[in-house]
């Protein structure tokens, strides 16, 4: 290993960061501003890119900025980033995912008409840069304050909705994030005071072995704890279902991805580089760790069994497949640890290609509720065949990159005779099939028709009994004299009302009995809109032109949850939506299954080989 | 050339005087005055902030006498930080007050003559000496409260009056104590006479120093001596909201520090590890106490004032410890803030000057209407919240590693939770700040930016508070939320320069550690 | 202690005291004034003349003048009672602040001790040596406000000053406008 | 007990004079009571001041008389403090008359009230 000084960390942490000044600037022209997010993530990626080769090739590079706090005696806590394997492999994860997100992101916010588009990217481009802070991050302390700053920059996200709701789901995010923040300062403090130094080391800090085992175990609760919160272990994971609550493509990259996964890796960090698997083993202090994980992946996907909202089962997917990652760091087996941290990004493409699947739903039709989408595969076959594929990497099917990850881990637990590991690991493999194939079943081979014969969900099926479904939000923008059933006293039970997200909900009955052909050729329409133009500044995406309501009068099944009452109509895959959406979502799935297929061509693999045999000695 | 010392002192005091004649030449020529004292104030400071650095600590006493006959100044790093920041602080706030106000002469005059106290406060060497400044201080602030219209400021600065001089009394009879037992009054020489002939155990030294801390608990605002604060700091104009909120419980934590430090030494606390127990106890309840009654608040500058009890329980936490990094991080966080609470209130002024919102439920959608004082409010919000790299979370590091180094782990747990008590209140700004609509309130036409109501009823703006004594109330109906126009330059840029410099001036602290380090080891040898 | 050191203490009590009980506000000025005279004499009794004509010209009166003109500017309360009602409260946290007080008594050195560390200090004996060729005074206490403590002297004028720019900015005045 | 005290009557003295003027403070209602409490208070801590420099049988600290002399640093330290009382007076009157002039009212329990209401 040697340290080459550069500039690339961070300039790689900083271009994101520094986007935000001309995103904000650019807040009338949404396409320049959209050039200038695109601009930052391939910058971004492109930088961590780079740097892949010189670490395979086992150089770090370092920024180092000089003193930043002291430590104890004459000891100090520097300012620097640096890029090793494992930073490095969490830095191309965010930046190459957010290229993805940031294509998406256009496609959703301009399908829904969102509010405050330029507060929504400057906060991802400040997310992504305290993302990749994280993971450059020299030592505890770096690593703490870009942690902090992701909460901060994330916050807007989370809220962006301003309902009663997402406020709500906001003021929990803080308080659990900061709380762990807090515990997360206090074990750095106090390994500051032990050791004299917070500077991640491969192996472990060798004065933390020698220093008093009550402190140091204090210190490494604390730090888990704190990492934890956004690691969503339970019991400290109920912010992450409420943070559902975002636009969808901030649930797939930062609630899937980029913050859940930032304290997983600070777990990681702890566990590798400040402690050391050896010096964690002898303190005792991975079984437990292991056990809550167990818990977490069998809890969290019972749960999710029970969830009918798409994004909340998605949700608790999250928090169940986040414990596979620190259930690998917390065997402390070298098998293990490789399939933990692999199934980093293993876990991001397929839940980012998930979430993008059910946001692509949301905009097309307004569906969030699982049993209101039986049949959806005509209407939306590309997004739901990706959903598929991606369901069967979550379930650890081989080529997959569910199942790469989960072998090593599986052979890890062995290894570690953690039988009962190997058995939680197998049960949570079933019930991941449990909650996915339903959706993925009923989609392609169930009719909106068929009554209540799918499996595992409770709840009464929408949309489909009602005789004039209505959003009834926006009830005084109907055309006078509708005839339709704005006092249905069933409107309740629609998942719009249950997700206030849809704020902009709006159904015409008379309208809605239109011939198909009328309803695509308006969604033809819709598809081209979307393309931005950037020679036409007059075009449809001019802030003047965004009187959502005035416009999709004549595209009413944008509009309310469920099938309409023809049942789905049949599309092409071309069709379904916008490339914007459709693109994103089928690279996505790409990328999880090239990582199935070749996950040693993938530099993923080859990283966390190199930490692994960092940490442990042991090559794979 | 070490007359220079004295001439800290004198010269907010002699540019006063001019303040106050000038009135008789031309009316409100106070503030130019004022601008060039505090522009001399600030190259005076800085020069004797230069020699601390180059030479060291700077004795001087006054008349050329001996101590410890005659009376002693003494700049340090410790004071020499402490005259620079007041003379900054008095500064950045002239810029804010240009256009804000007050503007009488006499105003000015007061205010030179705080800076000039507080200026004296920081760097005698005399335990009485600090008595007579801490008076001046407490005069001019008084004065100062009592400057706003109406008569609530002059109910709160009443009230201020008689507790602040309650507090000067204890303080006195606390010297009075230390005098009686020593016959001394120069604080080296107490500290050498406690330590070899009367003894640290000694009653009178106890009650000395028992009184000396509650007197300047009292003007430091520490639960529950604080009753004093809130209603004054929100009833005073902005501008003296915001000076001395950054600067008088400042200076009296100073004092304390310096006194407990100075004149009873470590050795006391060693000796009495009660007096050391209580001082963080009470540090404990101002913190948690402060910021629950923060969040109580529904008036953002009754707000803030609570959240400077919290924060100043931090400083007095740090000051119990009794060790190094501690005491660094106490004055990093002093200083840390006297900016970001000075420039929270200059930005509740910018808003309330700019939208007549002075509660934090007419906050609503601030930030749509107001974006830049609404970011700057946000962004000083959360470095007082400690977000890293800010100054707030470079104080707290500090102050949270000496709690470690001293084992004190349920201080050490008050420290760190003062995160999540200090988000509590902030939080709730910034939600409303920026994920709130704003609903101009009933009964008001002309406010929405569709509602094509007759231009020029924007007169009625929301707002229903008295603005200072300038608003002249008339803003242009551009069609949008109500803005009026006397927000000017230079009270944005007072609010986005201490934004920027609270979140870039945590950089710069470890400098600071290095030039502080050799006074601190002097100080708690 | 002699007979009238005794009367002269019991006077300024009672006086003291009355200004606390007297509802009438003008009768808590006149007590206080008396009062004020009394501790002048007290002053002097305990050798401190030049702060017992201090006080006698500026406690009882300047500050007697101060009072009437308030009450003349404002309004005197004058009730049925002539005595205030007694607030519990109050007198529990003076009790208290006394008893607190109290416990110190014992470790006072005695008044009028010819070895308190006041009498014996290093810096009590070098004013009285030193004063009259340093200084060029004789009055000591002259020596000592002009010359060694002349910085506190120089806070005590502004004191005086800030008061009067106090008074100004109170009533939000112009400079003699 | 008597022989303890007696010498040390006229700290006792003091406090009880803070105590008055601790309780005028709080216990009297009308503004101007509480500034005449204020002024009892700190004359209460001079008293202090200038029986910590008494010796019996002493002079003044006048040079032309004969020694012993009392010590003269503490007088010149109430010198100060009785002039910065009466600046503090004077300035608490102020504020005093300028309430009235807005409120009507020398009654803090009012006026305490009144400031919710503003």
């Amino acid at each position: 290993m040697t340290d080459v000084s550069s500039l690339r960390p961070l300039a790689t942490v900083l271009v994101s960061a520094v986007a935000i000044a001309p995103i904000l600037a650019s807040r009338g022209r949404p396409n320049l501003r959209e050039s200038w997010t695109m601009l930052a993530a391939l910058a971004t990626f492109g930088l961590s890119a780079s740097m892949v080769p010189g670490v395979l090739a086992g150089d770090t590079y370092v920024t180092d900025f000089g003193t930043f706090l002291p430590g104890v005696e004459s000891g100090s806590v520097a300012f620097a980033l640096q890029a090793d394997a494992l930073g490095l492999l969490f830095a191309l994860l965010a930046s190459a995912l957010w290229v993805i997100t940031s294509l998406y992101s256009i496609g959703y916010m301009r399908g829904l008409d969102e509010d405050s588009q330029t507060r929504y990217f400057a906060a991802f481009a400040g997310s992504v840069s305290a993302a990749v802070g994280v993971a450059l991050a020299d030592n505890l302390v770096v690593l703490f304050v870009f942690y902090e700053l992701l909460t901060v920059a994330t916050y807007p996200l989370v809220t962006h909705d301003q309902t009663d709701e997402a406020r709500a789901a906001g003021r929990k995010y803080l308080a659990y994030t900061f709380g762990g923040g807090v515990a997360v300062l206090a074990g750095t403090l106090i390994v500051v005071w032990l050791t004299g130094t917070a500077d991640f080391t491969a192996g472990g800090i060798a004065a933390l072995a020698e220093s008093d085992p009550a402190m140091a175990r204090l210190a490494f609760t604390l730090l888990v704890t704190g990492f934890g919160v956004k690691a969503a272990l339970m019991p400290m994971h109920s912010w992450l279902p409420d943070a559902m609550v975002a636009p969808t493509p901030v649930s797939g990259l930062l609630h899937a991805v980029a913050v859940v996964k930032s304290g997983v890796f600070g777990i990681a960090r702890v566990v590798l580089d400040v402690f050391g698997p050896e010096t964690v083993s002898d303190l005792g202090m991975g079984l437990p760790l292991a056990v809550v994980a167990a818990f977490t992946i069998v809890v969290a996907s019972i749960i999710a069994l029970r969830q009918d909202n798409l994004k909340r089962r998605l949700a608790f997917s999250t928090v169940s497949q986040l414990s596979y990652i620190v259930l690998g760091l917390a065997l402390l087996e070298p098998r293990a640890l490789a399939g933990g941290l692999l199934h980093i990004p293993a876990h991001a493409f397929m839940k980012l290609t998930l979430f993008f699947c059910a946001g692509a739903i949301h905009v097309e039709t307004h569906t969030d509720d699982i049993s209101e989408m039986a049949g959806i595969g005509k209407r939306m076959p590309g997004t739901m065949i990706a959903f598929g594929i991606a369901s069967l990497g979550m379930a650890g099917i081989p080529l997959v990159a569910g199942f790469v990850s989960k072998w090593y881990l599986l052979i890890g637990s062995v290894q570690a005779g953690g039988v009962v590991f190997a058995g939680a690991l197998l049960v949570s493999g079933v019930l991941n099939v449990a909650y996915f194939w339903p959706i993925v079943y009923q989609a392609f081979f169930e009719s909106e028709d068929a009554v209540g014969s799918k499996p595992l969900i409770e709840n009464p099926f929408g949309g489909r009994d009602a005789p004039v479904p209505d959003g009834g939000r926006n009830a005084d923008d109907e055309p006078a004299g509708a005839t339709d059933g704005v006092a249905d006293p069933d409107e309740g039970e629609y998942a719009v009302d249950r997700n206030p997200s849809d704020h902009v909900v709006e159904h015409s009955a008379s309208k809605r009995a239109e011939s198909p052909d009328a309803a695509h050729a308006d969604e033809d329409a819709e598809s081209d809109r979307a393309v931005p133009d950037d020679a036409d500044h007059n075009g449809p995406y001019e802030p003047e032109h965004y009187d959502h309501v005035a416009d999709d009068e004549d595209a009413p099944e944008h509009h309310h949850a469920g099938p309409p009452a023809g049942g789905w109509e049949r599309r092409a895959l071309s069709s379904e939506t916008t490339w914007f959406m459709l693109g994103p979502i089928l690279t996505a799935a790409t990328g999880a299954v090239v990582l199935g297929i070749v996950p040693d061509r993938v530099a993923f693999l080859r990283l966390v080989e190199i930490v692994v045999a960092g940490a442990t000695g042991v090559t794979l | 050339m070490t007359d220079l010392v004295p001439i800290a002192v004198a010269l907010p005091i002699v540019a006063s005087v001019v303040a106050l004649l000038a009135g008789l030449v031309r009316s409100r020529s106070g503030w130019y005055v004022a601008l060039v004292g505090s522009v001399a104030q600030v190259a005076l400071t800085a020069e004797l902030a230069r020699r601390v650095v180059a030479d060291g600590a700077i004795r001087y006493v006054v008349g050329n006498f001996s101590v410890p006959y005659g009376i002693e100044l003494v700049i340090d790093g410790l004071s020499a930080t402490m005259i620079v920041l007041v003379a900054v602080t008095a500064l950045g706030v002239l810029a804010y007050a240009r256009r804000a106000g007050p503007r009488s002469n006499p105003f000015y005059g007061a205010y030179l003559l705080l800076v000039g106290g507080l200026t004296g406060m920081s760097i005698t060497g005399d335990l009485f000496n600090l008595y007579v400044f801490l008076e001046i201080t407490g005069l001019a602030t008084y004065v100062l409260v009592g400057s706003e219209e109406g008569g609530r400021s002059a109910v709160a600065a009443l009230r201020y009056l008689l507790v602040g001089t309650v507090g000067a009394s204890l303080f006195l009879l606390g010297i009075g104590y230390a005098y009686v037992a020593t016959g001394t009054l120069n604080m080296a020489d107490l500290a050498a006479v406690i330590g070899e002939d009367v003894g640290y155990t000694a009653t009178l030294i106890r009650a000395s120093f028992a009184f000396v801390v509650v007197g300047l608990f009292v003007k430091v605002a520490v639960f529950p001596l604080h009753t004093w604060q809130p209603e004054a700091y929100a009833s005073a104009p902005d501008s003296v909201s915001a000076l001395i909120s950054a600067l008088v419980s400042t200076v009296s934590a100073y004092a304390l520090i310096r006194v407990i430090y100075t004149v009873f030494t470590v050795d006391f606390l060693e000796a009495n590890p009660l007096a050391a127990d209580l001082l963080a106890a009470a540090a404990a309840v101002s913190v948690v106490a402060g910021s629950v009654l923060a969040v109580a608040q529904s008036e953002v500058k009754r707000m803030l004032a609570y959240s400077s009890v919290a924060q100043f329980g931090l400083v007095v936490a740090a000051a119990s410890l009794a060790n190094e990094t501690a005491m660094i991080g106490a004055f990093v966080h002093l200083v840390g803030h006297a900016m970001m609470k000075g420039s929270l209130f200059l930005a509740a002024g910018v808003v309330a000057t700019a939208t007549g919102a002075r509660t934090v439920d007419e906050y609503d959608g601030l930030g749509e209407r107001l974006p830049v004082g609404a970011g700057a409010l946000a962004v000083l919000a959360l470095a007082m919240v400690g977000v890293p790299p800010t100054l707030g979370f470079v104080g707290k590091w500090y102050i949270a590693l000496g709690a470690v180094e001293t084992g004190s782990w349920a201080l050490l747990a008050v420290i760190v939770s003062s995160t999540l008590l200090t988000l509590a209140y902030f939080a709730r700004l910034i939600e409303r700040i920026f994920f709130r609509e704003y609903a101009a309130p009933a009964g008001e036409t002309g406010v929405a930016p569709d509602d094509a109501d007759v231009p020029g009823d924007a007169d009625v703006v929301a707002d229903g508070n008295g603005l200072p004594a300038d608003g002249n109330g008339v803003s242009t109906d551009d069609g949008d939320a109500p803005l009026r126009e006397d927000v000017s330059f230079g009270m944005y840029a007072v609010v986005v320069v201490a934004a920027l410099l609270a979140v870039t001036l945590g950089a710069a602290v470890f400098e600071y550690a290095q030039f502080v380090q050799p006074t601190v080891t002097r100080l708690l040898s | 202690m002699s007979t009238l050191e005794f009367a002269l203490v019991a006077f300024v009590l009672a006086t003291g005291l009355a200004t606390a009980v007297l509802r009438d506000v003008l009768g808590s000025i006149i007590a206080f004034a008396a009062y004020s005279l009394g501790i002048a004499v007290v002053w002097v009794v305990l050798q401190a003349p030049d702060v017992g004509l201090t006080e006698a010209a500026v406690g009882a009166g300047v500050t007697t003048v101060l009072f009437l003109l308030t009450i003349a500017k404002t309004v005197r309360p004058s009730g049925e009672r002539t005595l205030e009602r007694l607030d519990l409260p109050a007198l529990g946290v003076a009790v208290a602040l006394v008893a607190v007080l109290a416990t110190t008594l014992g470790a006072l050195p005695p008044v009028g001790g010819a070895e308190t560390p006041v009498a014996t200090s290093e810096v009590t004996s070098y004013y009285l040596e030193n004063a009259y060729h340093e200084a060029g005074v004789e009055n000591v206490v002259t020596a000592v406000l002009a010359a060694y403590r002349g910085f506190d002297t120089l806070g005590e004028a502004v004191v005086v000053y800030a008061a009067g720019v106090g008074v100004l900015v109170v009533f939000q005045r112009e400079v003699f406008a | 007990m008597i022989d303890a005290f007696a010498p040390r009557y006229l700290y006792l003295v003091t406090f009880l004079l803070l105590g008055i003027g601790t309780y005028m403070m709080i216990g009297n209602r009308n503004l101007v009571k509480k500034v005449i409490g204020m002024n009892l208070f700190q004359t209460g801590i001079f008293l202090f001041f200038i029986a910590a420099a008494y010796v019996e049988g002493a002079s003044p600290a006048v040079l032309t008389r004969e020694a012993p002399h009392v010590s003269p640093l503490p007088h010149v330290l109430i010198l100060t403090a009785i002039v910065v009382g009466v600046s503090l007076t004077a300035v608490a009157l102020g504020l005093i008359v300028r309430i009235y002039a807005d409120y009507g009212t020398l009654d803090a329990d009012v006026l305490w009230e009144v400031r919710h209401d503003d």
